[in-house]
């Protein structure tokens, strides 16, 4: 009895220091490619020494947009020879959304975000899509030091304006920022969406908003630049609408009682939107003036889910369409449209900034010194020539000097481009709470 | 030790004690009949809208509720796969409409009505297929199992019928073809009438009032089925008493079945309405309006036909007054809790639902 | 001899059906009383707004001095009113001892902190209510079967667990419910027998629901016959076998126990 | 036998006999010569030498194919084979903790050597130990379910509300979200100037458990009365009803108070941890979020709440009050009948139950610094119900392993099953996508054959051992 016991004892002991052996020999060369679960395979040199990672909502009705500025990221990097200088770098795209959810979630940011910090051959992370993803990812990655640059996030809080208590600040729990993006903030789109209702002629506007971190930004920059006075329109009403709901016919009652002779969409268009521009058409007529902020921009998904309804409705987006790109940015659309089968004029204005920011990303890392702190050095209060979206500075706040906002109007199934708008920053200032 | 006094004076009385609740309940009834006195008051044509939309959505969660109700009455069981089974019938009806049947504007009455007539059939007999289906497979199987364990594979049949629609239609919103009224193209867009003047005007369109018309015969129909036909008779007594039901010569399973084939082509029904007048569908939208449809079984007395319509006429319209109207409506962002709080409110404290009687207690 | 028991006027109504119409009932301490009648008479009714299982539409029922009208069933028993079921209604997931410590839920304290702490206190209250609840398994005749699962019990020793069961309730007033239901003569006579026992050694006082005529006559000190929920006829075996009415109620029905 | 119902019957009913290979073992073995007096004479290590070299056998028929054996298979066959050959038990008193230790020392050194181990066949990689302790938030909050579902019998459909409330207790009360307030009580590394109230996250993991549970009775006396399937509506509906006041809790009907930061969520939250003071003395991590092993802090302090859970869940099973819970769950009236106070009952495991959805909640919620409402939807309290159910009700340790394997598909093995089947039979789903499809099958299949789960608890156990279950699982006539 006594003698197997030991036998026993021998082998588990014996187990152990195998696994100890085990753990000691690990070889590691090249960079550690993020988790299957959640990221591509590894793109470029498998022997990189770093990895950019793109964190962006693959799946949902965002998908053609997000899938198109990974290939514009991962194109960039290409054309870079996956390259930063003396550094090689190659590139992952992850993914922060859910298929059951449609859209970004929450865990999936937190775990992604834990993900690139863990992971020391991460040396920076172009992301996130969605602002409320941002808000939970930046704190995380801000504690490694690790740099963000979204070429997509507007809400205002993350980087200036506080819209909340301990914004920004609480983003930031090192004090550094590591977080900076290309992309004009809610605010001048707050801005040049209500100059554009101006223009209009409307002179009471009703604003919805998607109870989502982004709808609710935009919509409230909205909301408190037209009450700021300086335009002489006045706001008929703010709600929400529940993307879950059957029909919408309610919130055009509401409207038409309110007396207001516009409406502005703050949200996401794949929170039921193409149903909300059909019943606000059906109740209030189809010559009554509809404003969407970038939400509704993937124009392909808007016009199909709305169908006639979102005839002669106004989308705004940050940024200049092909027409008014100076020589690099048509250079970058021409070549990059030819990899991914686009007309240079097709191809999504999110692309620009994500080769944009992949460029300024790439910028950072060649002048590093191979360290994370290194790479936040190379962003704040730089300025970016000849970029796929032209001149900008960064400020030392992580946000962009160029605010531009083009519209389009939708004509039957085409969206073509209207005008661009670069809202004064009186206005612009007006956007805060 | 005994207390002699006590037992001298025995309060021999019936224990009607002044009950608390429906005072309560009367108060909230007289505050809410205030609130839309003063509402209609305020803004007549906004209460008229809300009034008009509350009865279209009330229809379709009527048709729905239907199917809940009968399958409580039969087996006490909540079928939570109803809903599903209702938003599968909608992705059919999209799916026939838009790419088999091709209806769009302008095409001709003779056109247009044999093709939904069709695709209301098709809706009906797969939705009822779909549903007796789920029966055989997950509540059969299980028949005599405590309470609990069916409910459960009833939330598993819904999640699987979900991921059907999930795997065949995508997460997305699947539209139909819209006209100027927000419901389907090929409908007439004209309106009933029209109240209110300038820019206040309200309408009622031709559209809404197919939908409340396609309910009324379809309730009726229902309604002489179970209450006149044999099939209703066995239905009843299965309700009654199973084993008894059994005994007395009642296929016991058949009519079961019959059952759920009957709810699931209800809910094809609905999903019909639903795709031609709300048009667009989304995978998990089932569940959810089940729930509401459920709420308003509940409401109306479980089990009870006429009391599911009545339900779903009121949840309909608080639905509507609370998303619609301007003074100290909660708003649309509060719907859901408000419908949810009245499920609560009406399980706890009258369980057998506003038309519903008193049954023995574990009689 | 005192009452234990008293039920004034007691009245059940479900919906407009008249269950239980206004029957006054007495228990005298220490007293074996059985309450017979056709199926269908109330008689369980009766039993369950005793032990407070239905609420009484009106009337009373006041046990040992205090009148628990309408109080919920754990309160009641824990007066001192155990019970057993018609149908058998062990927990058959557990064994014949667990079965017995439920039964004795009321008298022990264990809250959750000490729970979880396992006091001193606690493990010796433990480890007392397993030997008691042995004890009880053992007087009614069930020595061994401790950790049998209740379900997988023969069918007579079911009823003596529900038995012991109800005893480690502590009552004063136990209430049977058709106990030789679906037993053999021989099993029903050994029944009637324990019932005997539990009078003289447990100090019990019994109301018994019974069919088996034999029974009833057999251990009972007085009999209340009812019928279609009203009281017809009460006093020993012997004058309510003769009484007219009964014999009346019991043919008019069409399966006259035997 | 009766004749099948429909086509489908035969499969079913083949399935369902398909264990029963396993019942008539000897039957089958007899005909080769070995019977089970034979095999029983041996004795017991040579038996359990054969047994561990059929296990490693079919585990080498499995893995071998699909990933290789390397080392670290060889040596998890070693543990076992340590484990199991010997029989510890018979060392007494002190023998009779060998493997729960083995096990303990297992859990507690998984961080050093998941990323070493082999490739598990389709499921992928070892669970990294993020996805580690998401696993154990899981398993907490299964556990603590299975109190309220296994034990007492209450189905809860609205387990999230808890969760819920546990995490914005903690955000709330640990962030910037009360900006007007400066308060500071025990809190690590909170930034300057930031106001806002920030106590300590380990205080407000106990106050987290304790407002829930307070709430799980408020919503538990007035609703547990109801019947099982009203009963499980009603939480429902509070399950739906809660992430609505989440959702609109920034500004309650137009008042301008904000309580839960609306559809922003709130967040970032404080970090966990010791403060600088212990770290300095004792060396006790000052404050996880900064440490550079703060996956496995974060992995160690949840198996510590683990442990405590399911120490707490067995005391109380094997307890007074266990035993009234299973009662309840048997026959409500009989219980009634046996002085078991219904409602007080009920309650108190709505109330246990609550307490550690709360703490998980609230854990959870500091491991992904955020509270944000699009978290908590009912999906949420079907999958811990689905690890529930799957493990099987009632037992703890059937519901840890349940939930342990759910999570671990929800974070990383449903992911790389697709990847694999994708790869290896070239096709292209995304496996991911029917994650609650999948969920809805296990249910299915769990309810329809193995209703008392894939570990039964030791009294159903005993119970197909008795060969009950050649009957009909469910007895029709009571």
């Amino acid at each position: 009895m006594r003698k197997r016991l030991f036998i026993g004892g021998l082998a588990a002991a014996a187990a152990f220091a195998l696994a100890m052996v085990g753990m000691a020999v690990s070889a590691t060369k090249g960079a550690t490619p993020l988790p299957a679960s959640s990221c591509s395979a590894l793109q470029g040199p498998s022997s990189a020494q770093f990895i950019v990672a793109t964190d962006l909502p693959l799946q949902g009705s965002s998908r053609a947009q997000t899938i198109e500025l990974t290939k514009a990221v991962a194109f960039e990097l290409k054309q870079a020879g996956y390259r930063a200088g003396n550094y090689s770098v190659a590139y992952q795209s992850c993914d922060d959304s859910t298929a059951q959810a449609g859209k970004w979630d929450a865990a999936k940011c937190s775990a992604n975000a834990g993900n690139y910090v863990r992971d020391k051959s991460v040396i920076g992370v172009i992301g996130t899509f969605n602002s409320g993803c941002a808000e939970i990812e930046v704190p995380i990655t801000n504690r490694a030091g690790l740099q963000m640059i979204s070429p997509a996030n507007t809400y205002i809080g993350l980087t200036h304006t506080p819209a909340l208590a301990g914004e920004p600040q609480k983003y930031y729990p090192t004090g550094k920022r590591t977080y900076a993006r290309v992309v004009a903030a809610d605010d001048f789109q707050g801005a040049a969406d209500s100059l554009e209702l101006k223009a209009l002629h409307a002179k009471s506007v009703y604003v919805l908003n998607d109870k989502e971190a982004y709808g609710f930004g935009v919509a409230s920059a909205v909301q408190n630049v037209i009450k700021g006075g300086k335009l002489g329109l006045k706001v008929a009403g703010f709600q929400a609408w529940d993307p879950k709901a059957s029909s919408y016919q309610d919130i055009a009652t509401k409207i038409k009682a309110s007396g207001a002779d516009a409406v502005f969409l703050g949200g996401l268009e794949c929170e039921n939107g193409g149903k909300l521009i059909k019943d606000l058409r059906a109740g209030l007529g189809a010559n009554f003036l509809i404003e969407a902020p970038d939400g509704f921009s993937s124009f392909t998904s808007t016009i199909k889910d709305a169908g006639s309804a979102s005839n002669g409705m106004y989308i705004s987006i940050a940024g200049e369409p092909y027409q008014f790109l100076n020589s690099a940015g048509k250079a970058f659309a021409k070549a990059f449209g030819k990899t991914v089968g686009l007309a240079a004029a097709k191809v999504n204005p999110y692309s620009n900034y994500g080769a944009t920011a992949a460029q300024v990303m790439l910028k950072a890392i060649a002048g590093s010194g191979g360290t994370r702190s290194g790479v936040s050095k190379g962003v704040y209060n730089h300025s970016f020539t000849n970029t796929p979206i032209g001149n900008f500075a960064l400020n030392a706040n992580g946000d962009t000097n160029a605010g531009v906002i083009s519209f389009y109007h939708v004509k039957g199934s085409q969206a073509p481009f209207l005008k661009v708008i670069s809202p004064p920053a009186s206005l612009v200032a007006l956007a805060k709470p | 030790m005994v207390t002699e006094a006590r037992t001298e004076q025995l309060p021999i009385r019936r224990f009607a004690a002044i009950n608390p609740i429906p005072l309560i309940g009367l108060s909230l009834v007289g505050l809410l009949i205030v609130w839309l006195a003063i509402n209609l008051e305020k803004t007549p044509d906004q209460f008229l809208s809300a009034f008009l939309i509350g009865i279209t959505t009330g229809s379709v969660y009527g048709l729905v509720a239907l199917g809940y109700t009968l399958v409580y009455g039969i087996l006490e069981l909540i079928n939570f796969a109803h809903g599903d089974v209702f938003m599968l019938g909608g992705m059919i009806c999209i799916t026939l409409i838009s790419e088999v049947f091709n209806l769009h504007a302008g095409q001709a009455a003779y056109v247009v009505w044999p093709a939904i007539l069709g695709t209301l059939a098709i809706a009906m007999v797969g939705c009822g297929l779909i549903n007796a289906t789920v029966e055989r497979i997950a509540y059969r199987p299980l028949r005599g199992a405590p309470r609990l364990v069916p409910l459960i594979t009833a939330i598993a049949a819904s999640f699987i019928l979900q991921n059907i629609a999930l795997a065949t239609k995508g997460p997305n919103f699947v539209p139909l073809n819209t006209g100027s009224s927000g419901a389907a193209d090929f409908l007439p867009q004209g309106n009933v009438f029209t109240f209110g003047h300038g820019d206040q005007a309200g309408r009622y369109t031709w559209a809404s009032l197919i939908v409340v018309l396609l309910t009324v015969p379809v309730l009726t129909a229902l309604l002489w089925l179970v209450q006149r036909t044999r099939q209703g008779k066995a239905m009843r007594a299965t309700a009654q008493d199973r084993e008894a039901a059994a005994m007395m010569g009642i296929n016991v399973n058949r009519t079961i079945s019959f059952t759920f084939v009957l709810a699931g082509s209800l809910a094809g029904a609905a999903g019909l309405i639903y795709a031609v007048y709300f048009t667009s569908v989304r995978f998990d939208q089932g569940f959810q309006l089940g729930l509401i449809a459920f709420t308003a079984a509940v409401l109306g007395g479980i089990g009870n036909l006429p009391g599911a319509v009545f339900g779903a006429m009121l949840i309909g319209m608080i639905q509507s007054f609370n998303n619609t109207l301007s003074w100290h409506a909660p708003g649309s962002d509060w719907t859901q809790s408000i419908v949810f709080g009245i499920l609560i409110l009406i399980l706890v404290f009258r369980p057998e639902g506003l038309l519903g009687e008193r049954t023995p207690e574990g009689g | 001899m005192d009452a234990l028991l008293t039920a004034v006027a007691l009245r059940k109504e479900f919906g407009g059906l008249v269950a239980v119409n206004d029957v006054d009932f007495t228990v005298p301490r220490s007293a074996i009383v059985s309450l017979i009648g056709p199926n269908g008479a109330g008689k369980t009714t009766f039993f369950n707004m005793l032990t407070g299982v239905y609420k009484p539409t009106a009337g009373a029922v006041i046990f040992d001095g205090e009148n628990v009208t309408g109080k919920p069933p754990h309160a009641i028993t824990n007066r001192g009113i155990g019970r057993t079921f018609q149908n058998i209604r062990l927990f058959k997931e557990m064994t014949s001892l667990e079965n017995v410590l439920v039964g004795m839920h009321g008298h022990l304290k264990g809250g959750i902190v000490r729970t979880i702490l396992r006091t001193p206190g606690l493990r010796r209250e433990e480890r007392e209510a397993r030997e008691f609840a042995r004890h009880l398994l053992q007087f009614s005749g069930l020595r061994g079967r401790d950790d049998r699962l209740a379900a997988s019990l023969p069918y007579g020793d079911q009823r003596r667990l529900e038995v012991a069961r109800a005893l480690a309730t502590k009552p004063k007033l136990l209430l049977l419910d058709e106990p030789t239901a679906g037993m053999n003569p021989q099993e029903t006579a050994e029944f009637t027998a324990f019932v005997s026992k539990l009078r003289t050694e447990q100090k019990l006082t019994i109301l018994l629901i019974e069919h088996d005529m034999r029974v009833v006559m057999g251990v009972s000190d007085r009999v209340t016959v009812l019928d279609y929920g009203e009281r017809i006829a009460e006093g020993t075996p012997k004058e309510v076998q003769h009484d007219p009415r009964v014999i009346e109620a019991y043919l008019g029905t069409a399966a006259v126990p035997t | 036998m009766s004749e099948p119902l429909y086509p489908g019957a035969k499969v079913r009913d083949a399935l369902r006999d398909s264990w029963k290979v396993w019942r008539h073992k000897w039957a089958i073995l007899g005909r080769v010569g070995l019977t089970e007096e034979r095999w029983r004479a041996w004795p017991l290590v040579v038996r359990r030498v054969v047994i561990a070299a059929l296990v490693g056998a079919i585990l080498l028929l499995i893995i071998g194919p699909f990933s290789g054996v390397d080392a670290s298979a060889l040596v998890t066959y070693a543990v076992f084979v340590a484990l199991y050959v010997p029989s510890w038990k018979r060392l007494g008193r002190s023998g009779r903790w060998v493997i729960p230790l083995a096990f303990l020392l297992l859990a507690v050194t998984f961080p050093y050597y998941t990323d070493k181990m082999f490739t598990i066949p389709v499921l992928g990689a070892f669970p990294s130990t993020s996805t580690a302790v998401v696993m154990l938030i899981y398993v907490m909050m299964g556990v603590g379910l299975n109190i309220v579902v296994g034990y007492a019998g209450l189905l809860d459909l609205g387990y999230v509300a808890f969760y819920a409330i546990g995490a914005y207790t903690c955000a709330s009360l640990a962030s910037p979200q009360f900006g007007k307030t400066t308060r500071s009580f025990g809190a690590v590394d909170v930034v300057k100037g930031i106001g806002g109230i920030h106590i300590s996250i380990w205080l407000l993991l106990v106050l987290a458990g304790i407002l829930t549970s307070l709430l799980g009775m408020l919503i538990g006396l007035p609703t547990l009365r109801l019947r099982g399937d009203y009963l499980a509506i009603v939480t429902l509906g509070f399950g739906e009803i809660l992430p609505q006041i989440a959702r609109n809790g920034d500004n309650f009907f137009n008042t301008g108070i904000n309580v839960t930061n609306g559809p922003q969520g709130i967040t970032p939250i404080d970090g966990i941890g010791f403060g600088h003071t212990l770290h300095s003395a004792v060396g006790l991590p000052a404050n996880y979020l900064t440490a550079a092993n703060s996956d496995r802090l974060f992995f160690w302090t949840a198996i510590v709440l683990v442990l405590f859970t399911i120490f707490c869940s067995l005391r109380l099973r094997d307890s007074r009050l266990g035993r009234a819970w299973v009662a309840i769950r048997e026959d409500e009236t009989a219980a009634a009948a046996m002085g078991v106070p219904l409602m007080r009952t009920k309650t108190l495991s709505y109330a246990i139950g609550a307490f550690f959805g709360g703490v998980a909640g609230a854990y959870f919620a500091e491991f992904t610094t955020g509270a944000n409402p699009d978290s908590f939807s009912f999906n949420f309290s079907v999958f811990v119900l689905v690890a529930v159910i799957l493990g099987g009700m009632g037992n703890v340790w059937g519901v840890l392993v349940g939930a342990a394997f759910l999570a671990y598909l929800d974070q990383a093995g449903l992911a790389d099953t697709g990847a694999w089947l994708n790869t290896h039979l070239h096709i292209n789903i995304d496996v991911p996508k029917y994650e609650f499809g999948i969920y809805g099958v296990i249910l299915l299949i769990v309810m329809l054959f193995r209703p008392h789960g894939l570990i039964p608890e030791a009294r159903h156990k005993l119970e197909f051992e008795q060969g009950v279950a050649d009957e009909p699982l469910y007895d029709v006539s009571h």
